[in-house]
């Protein structure tokens, strides 16, 4: 019993961490910009596309395809904050439509220039294996988790040390305090939006050599990083970290009690209950006030 | 040093700020009274350039700067301190200072600044790791000026720097003010209490409905007997 | 005969600051009575307690010796007390006669499901010749199929008033009407809020900062200040209270 | 003149819809088209009545719809129930789950809420994929009768036929437009658009803001339902995909171009989204391409989709003030 929970563990710390990549862009995203980004599961999947297009026709080398694949995503952030985003940031219902409208453009725009057929990516990475004990785990699953611990680590000097980064904290805590500092919100934005969709672009990159990179690869964990990030409390990194964690870590659990097509479920009935019981997240802040 | 003319401003299809002229020169404290819903605050946005309706001349040493863009408006000089607090309340005092001088990319510079006006407030100093929500009231009113003197501005706009203040701080807040016009800043302050800031400045104006009724010594207005009765909205 | 409005002791808290701090006044009778003080004195808050915005920590709000506070704001509405905003708020997309008529509205769930099945016109029919009178009292009759949005800012907050009266209130309250009005419009709104007092002679309070206009207007004056009821009076006995000058002037 | 705009509008399309089956006799593949762009058009009805007039977004409806067609489909096939008290219980059951979920999550602030729907819609989606026993897990649920023959004196109507089955689902779609418009155009439906408009101030009037929103839930999810069970018998299959989170959003895809807070924009919507590129032969995912711009489009731009820009053209044409009143 106890190899079987060890195997879910890591499994669960490696689906956890790819929640975290994509959890982190939609808190960045929702804390400085009070926007709500659905259309992240798209831009995490064409990150993978960008990883295969990089890694067979580009450079052979797969850290280098991540790179230019977060690198891609990373302009493509700053254009969609640009053209759609930033005229929506008061307005919910339209950014759920535009978000709707990405999703529809960039998941069948892939479907047509790549086809439906799922890509298959084999890296060196994840053809050797790791064993444990009696268990076997692919290197690949070690290099996300390893990835994403440095992403957090990195984004989290980023936000604490840099100029830019305390200025994107501020921006968030205050919007009119900054701009009076001389902050000026319109490049804070494109700079939040970048960041995050280069981390979604990671995750893409990341995930697309284990499983398979198809159009719809992206949808679940969207929907996963959107209860992490509600969990967590909306707006607090530290809160999407451990809630994408957690969430990874429960679901693979959950599956030595429970069939595994009700792991889905195990994850929305803990958000339905949290958002009854404690709207504001486990490090939110209690925001008062008619809901 | 500031001159202001002709200044309307408003925001929701309200206009509250009807034709406006005022002048601050260097080393001088210059009040605007009034009651509230006068315009007091909107005449300081508006000359930031954070009112969305906005019409008139703004300029500073002589230069026009009605349209530059808030965010450098401290580029140009210019510094403004907003009503309710404007401390970044989860940032350490520390991080909120190096915010004031976030246009500064010289870090030595930064640090120089920094050090300086650490000197001028040793609050700041001893508790520079703490976050600047656990500052009492004046603390971070102390901390707001703190950080705009990092930029050292020409001119400072405090939108009512003793509102909810103990008197003690209130005392302090316009001491200090009283200081930074002797160090040749210009001091626009916009308050509500009335009394303690006319005492604290060298001229006044007093605002009703948008538009400036009377404009004299801070001394002659204490005394003028029509500015109380334009508080009771009795016309003289 | 008790009192139409009476706020006994209420005292209301966010975070450190005490808004409200054991205010007590009440009024009477019908008449216009004005609530003022200065930035900070609670009165906005005090405003929205009446009107069951917020809920009070301590202390009672009695409306016609019926206990208020802590009412949902739309029981409220239908107990007769009518309220206007300071922001100055009107359905954009609907018509002037449609936001006045809404106003009138029977709104109780299952009364509208049952007017929805007998497609009943009487009751909007009624008050349609009540809403037009009104409208082309403040010359808004030609306005009447415009949507509201399309307004000027103080038309709009002369249909906002307007839309409070169509309830038949009890009590009517203002929060700063003339903020923001330009003098000409300034004289109009006077004379109607005088005229339609004198049609319902109900408890008319406002909260104001625009002295002038709220001394020349209100029969009876609650000053607040530091969240506490400094003094209650007639306009000339208040522009001359020495407290009310200094709480004024800062020598708190 | 406003009323007869709408009247004319209202016969046009009754009249193009009686007579479809006859004037399309020969081209059964156009009626088969139609009529599950009516089955769609039933629940955005329901999601129009949600977003378009109470400013409610619900990103997990077909959940909803899932829940009707599987509750008349069983009755119909198990118990042999006939077909109108099955569709009505499967809208009373899709309709009651609406206030289950309705009464505790409405409270939440406008964020929480639209993900609440999304989590219901998916956890709706994994137990009709799952309950075997009950839904035929994700094969489905095959075999569903068609509803038996109706006959009135001497005039018969059989719904073997892709025209039969398109004539009840014409009168289904009929009375449930009929529906929307009877509760919008009232007293309850000017409510429902002062709480979208704006909420404090629909309160202030009297307006017990939370029932109305429950109940508009409630009866978008009823609806949602009927719209379930009508494609379910129409389709003769219940399979869980036609209920997961891609559908739910071709909902609300549909009514945002079509026209939100317009009576006849989910038709339109309906109409446009699934009959529209039949014909045109063009590959789906272009389609849903062009659709997915012109959503960003409407995000950005904020024409009220295609009834909102007829409608400015329209004023504009004939002169009046261009701005734009909501239900007409």
């Amino acid at each position: 019993m106890a190899t079987a929970i060890f195997e879910q563990l890591i499994n669960g710390a490696m689906m956890g961490s790819i929640y975290v990549l994509m959890a982190l862009g939609m808190v960045l995203i929702f804390g400085v910009m009070q926007v709500l980004n659905f259309a992240h599961g798209v831009l995490f999947m064409i990150g993978g596309y960008f990883a295969d297009l990089f890694f067979f026709h580009v450079t052979g080398s797969y850290p280098l395809s991540v790179i230019f694949s977060m690198l891609s995503l990373a302009l493509i952030g700053i254009v969609l904050e640009r053209a759609i985003f930033r005229a929506l940031r008061q307005n919910l219902p339209m950014q759920i439509v535009a978000s709707l409208g990405l999703i529809l453009i960039i998941q069948n725009g892939v479907i047509q220039f790549w086809g439906p057929a799922a890509l298959q990516m084999r890296t060196s990475s994840v053809s050797s294996l790791v064993k444990i004990g009696q268990l076997s785990f692919t290197v690949q699953q070690f290099v996300i988790i390893a990835v994403v611990a440095a992403a957090v680590v990195t984004l989290y000097l980023f936000l604490m040390r840099t100029r830019l980064g305390t200025a994107m904290r501020a921006t968030s805590q205050h919007p009119e305090a900054a701009v009076v500092v001389g902050i000026n919100p319109n490049r804070v934005y494109s700079i939040t939006f970048a960041i995050a969709c280069a981390l979604a672009g990671a995750g893409g990159a990341l995930l697309g050599p284990l499983f398979l990179i198809f159009p719809q690869m992206g949808d679940g964990p969207m929907l996963k990083a959107l209860s992490a990030i509600i969990i967590g409390g909306m707006g607090s990194v530290p809160g999407a970290i451990i809630g994408g964690l957690g969430i990874g870590i429960i679901e693979s659990l959950s599956t030595l009690a429970i069939p595994t097509d009700y792991r889905d479920t195990v994850v929305f009935a803990i958000l339905i209950l949290m958002l009854l019981l404690r709207p504001w997240g486990l490090f939110g802040v209690r925001v008062r006030g008619e809901c | 040093m500031l001159t202001v003319r002709g200044l309307k401003g408003g925001y929701g299809g309200k206009l509250i700020v009807d034709g406006v002229d005022l002048d601050v020169a260097a080393g001088e404290i210059v009040t605007v009274i009034g009651q509230n819903g006068a315009g007091k605050s909107t005449i300081l946005k508006s000359i930031f350039n954070m009112a969305p309706v906005r019409q008139g001349e703004v300029a500073l040493d002589g230069k026009d700067i009605f349209s530059v863009s808030p965010y450098q408006m401290l580029t140009v000089g210019l510094a403004y301190i907003p009503q309710h607090h404007s401390v970044f309340p989860k940032l350490t005092i520390a991080e909120n200072l190096r915010m004031g001088g976030y246009l500064l990319n010289d870090a030595a510079l930064l640090q120089k600044r920094v050090t300086k006006v650490e000197g001028m407030f040793p609050i700041l100093a001893q508790r520079r790791n703490e976050y600047a929500a656990s500052l009492s009231g004046g603390e971070q009113r102390m901390l707001e000026v703190a950080r705009t003197l990092i930029m050292d501005p020409k001119v400072i706009m405090l939108d009512e720097p003793s509102i909810g203040l103990a008197p003690k701080m209130v005392d302090l807040v316009f001491s200090t003010a009283r200081r930074l016009a002797e160090a040749g800043k210009a001091i626009l302050m916009v308050e509500q209490n009335v009394k303690a800031a006319l005492l604290a400045s060298d001229r006044g104006y007093v605002l009703e409905l948008g538009q400036v009724r009377i404009t004299d010594d801070a001394k002659a207005l204490i005394a003028d007997e029509r500015v109380s009765r334009l508080y009771m909205g009795i016309r003289n | 005969m008790s009192a139409i409005l009476e706020v006994s002791g209420v005292s209301k808290r966010f975070g450190g600051i005490r808004a409200v701090d054991g205010a007590t006044f009440s009024l009477q009778c019908p008449g216009i009575f004005g609530l003022i003080g200065p930035n900070g004195a609670g009165k906005t808050t005090m405003f929205d307690i009446i009107c069951g915005r917020h809920v009070p920590d301590s202390g009672e709000v009695r409306f016609h010796a019926e206990r208020i506070n802590g009412v949902a704001p739309y029981r409220l509405a239908r107990e007769g007390l009518a309220r206007t905003f300071q922001e100055c708020r009107v359905l954009p997309d609907e018509t002037c006669m449609d936001n006045v008529l809404f106003a009138a509205q029977d709104k109780r769930l299952g009364r509208e499901m049952l007017q929805a099945v007998s497609r009943g016109t009487a009751a909007r029919r009624n008050t349609g010749a009540e809403a037009r009178r009104l409208l082309r009292l403040i010359n808004l009759e030609r306005y009447a199929d415009q949507p509201a949005g399309a307004l000027s800012y103080g038309q709009r907050r002369l249909l906002e008033i307007v839309s409070c009266l169509m309830s038949k209130p009890r009590i009517l309250l203002l929060d700063e009407p003339a903020s923001g009005i330009n003098p000409t419009l300034l004289n109009t709104l006077r004379d109607f809020l005088i005229e339609i007092y004198r049609e319902t002679k109900i408890v008319f309070l406002i909260v104001e900062h625009n002295m002038e206009f709220i001394m020349s207007l209100a029969s009876e004056i609650v000053v607040m200040h530091q969240g506490r009821v400094l003094a209650q009076g007639a306009p000339e006995q208040i522009q001359s209270d020495k407290s009310v000058i200094d709480a004024y002037l800062g020598q708190s | 003149m406003r009323l007869s705009y709408s009247l004319i509008v209202t016969v046009a399309i009754l009249a193009f819809g009686a007579l479809a089956p006859v004037i399309f006799k020969t081209q059964p593949y156009v009626l088969y088209v139609l009529t599950l762009a009516l089955c769609y058009a039933i629940p955005v009805v329901g999601v129009n009545l949600l977003y378009g007039y109470t400013g409610l977004v619900s990103l997990g409806h077909m959940g909803f719809a899932g829940i009707g067609a599987y509750t008349t489909a069983l009755l119909m096939k198990s118990a042999g129930m006939p077909f109108l008290p099955a569709l009505l219980i499967g809208a009373i059951a899709s309709g009651g789950v609406g206030l289950l979920v309705g009464i505790p999550c409405l409270r939440l602030r406008s964020h929480f809420f639209i993900v609440v729907t999304l989590a219901v819609g998916m956890i709706l989606y994994t137990l009709f994929n799952n309950l075997d026993s009950i839904t035929g897990g994700a094969e489905g649920l095959p075999g569903i009768p068609r509803p038996q023959r109706f006959s009135l004196g001497s005039w018969n109507m059989e719904f073997r036929s892709v025209s039969g089955f398109y004539t009840l689902t014409f009168i289904v779609t009929a009375l449930v437009f009929g529906l929307q418009t009877l509760l919008v155009r009232s007293d309850f439906g000017r409510s429902l658009s002062s709480v979208r408009q704006d909420e404090a101030l629909a309160s202030a009037r009297g307006v017990n803001v939370f029932a109305h929103k429950l109940t508009a839930f409630a009866l978008s999810a009823a609806i949602a339902g009927v719209g379930g069970a009508m494609k379910v018998l129409f389709l003769r299959a219940a399979a869980p995909l036609s209920f997961e989170l891609q559908e739910s959003i071709n909902l609300i895809v549909m009514l945002i171009v079509g026209g939100a807070g317009y009576l006849i924009g989910p038709l339109v919507g309906a109409i446009g989204f699934i009959a529209l590129p039949e014909f045109l032969r063009a590959a789906a995912e272009l389609r849903l391409v062009f659709f997915g711009f012109v959503l960003l489009v409407i995000a950005r731009l904020a024409p009220r989709g295609i009834c909102g820009t007829v409608e400015l053209l329209f004023r504009k044409l004939s002169g009046k003030d261009a701005s734009v009143v909501r239900h007409s």
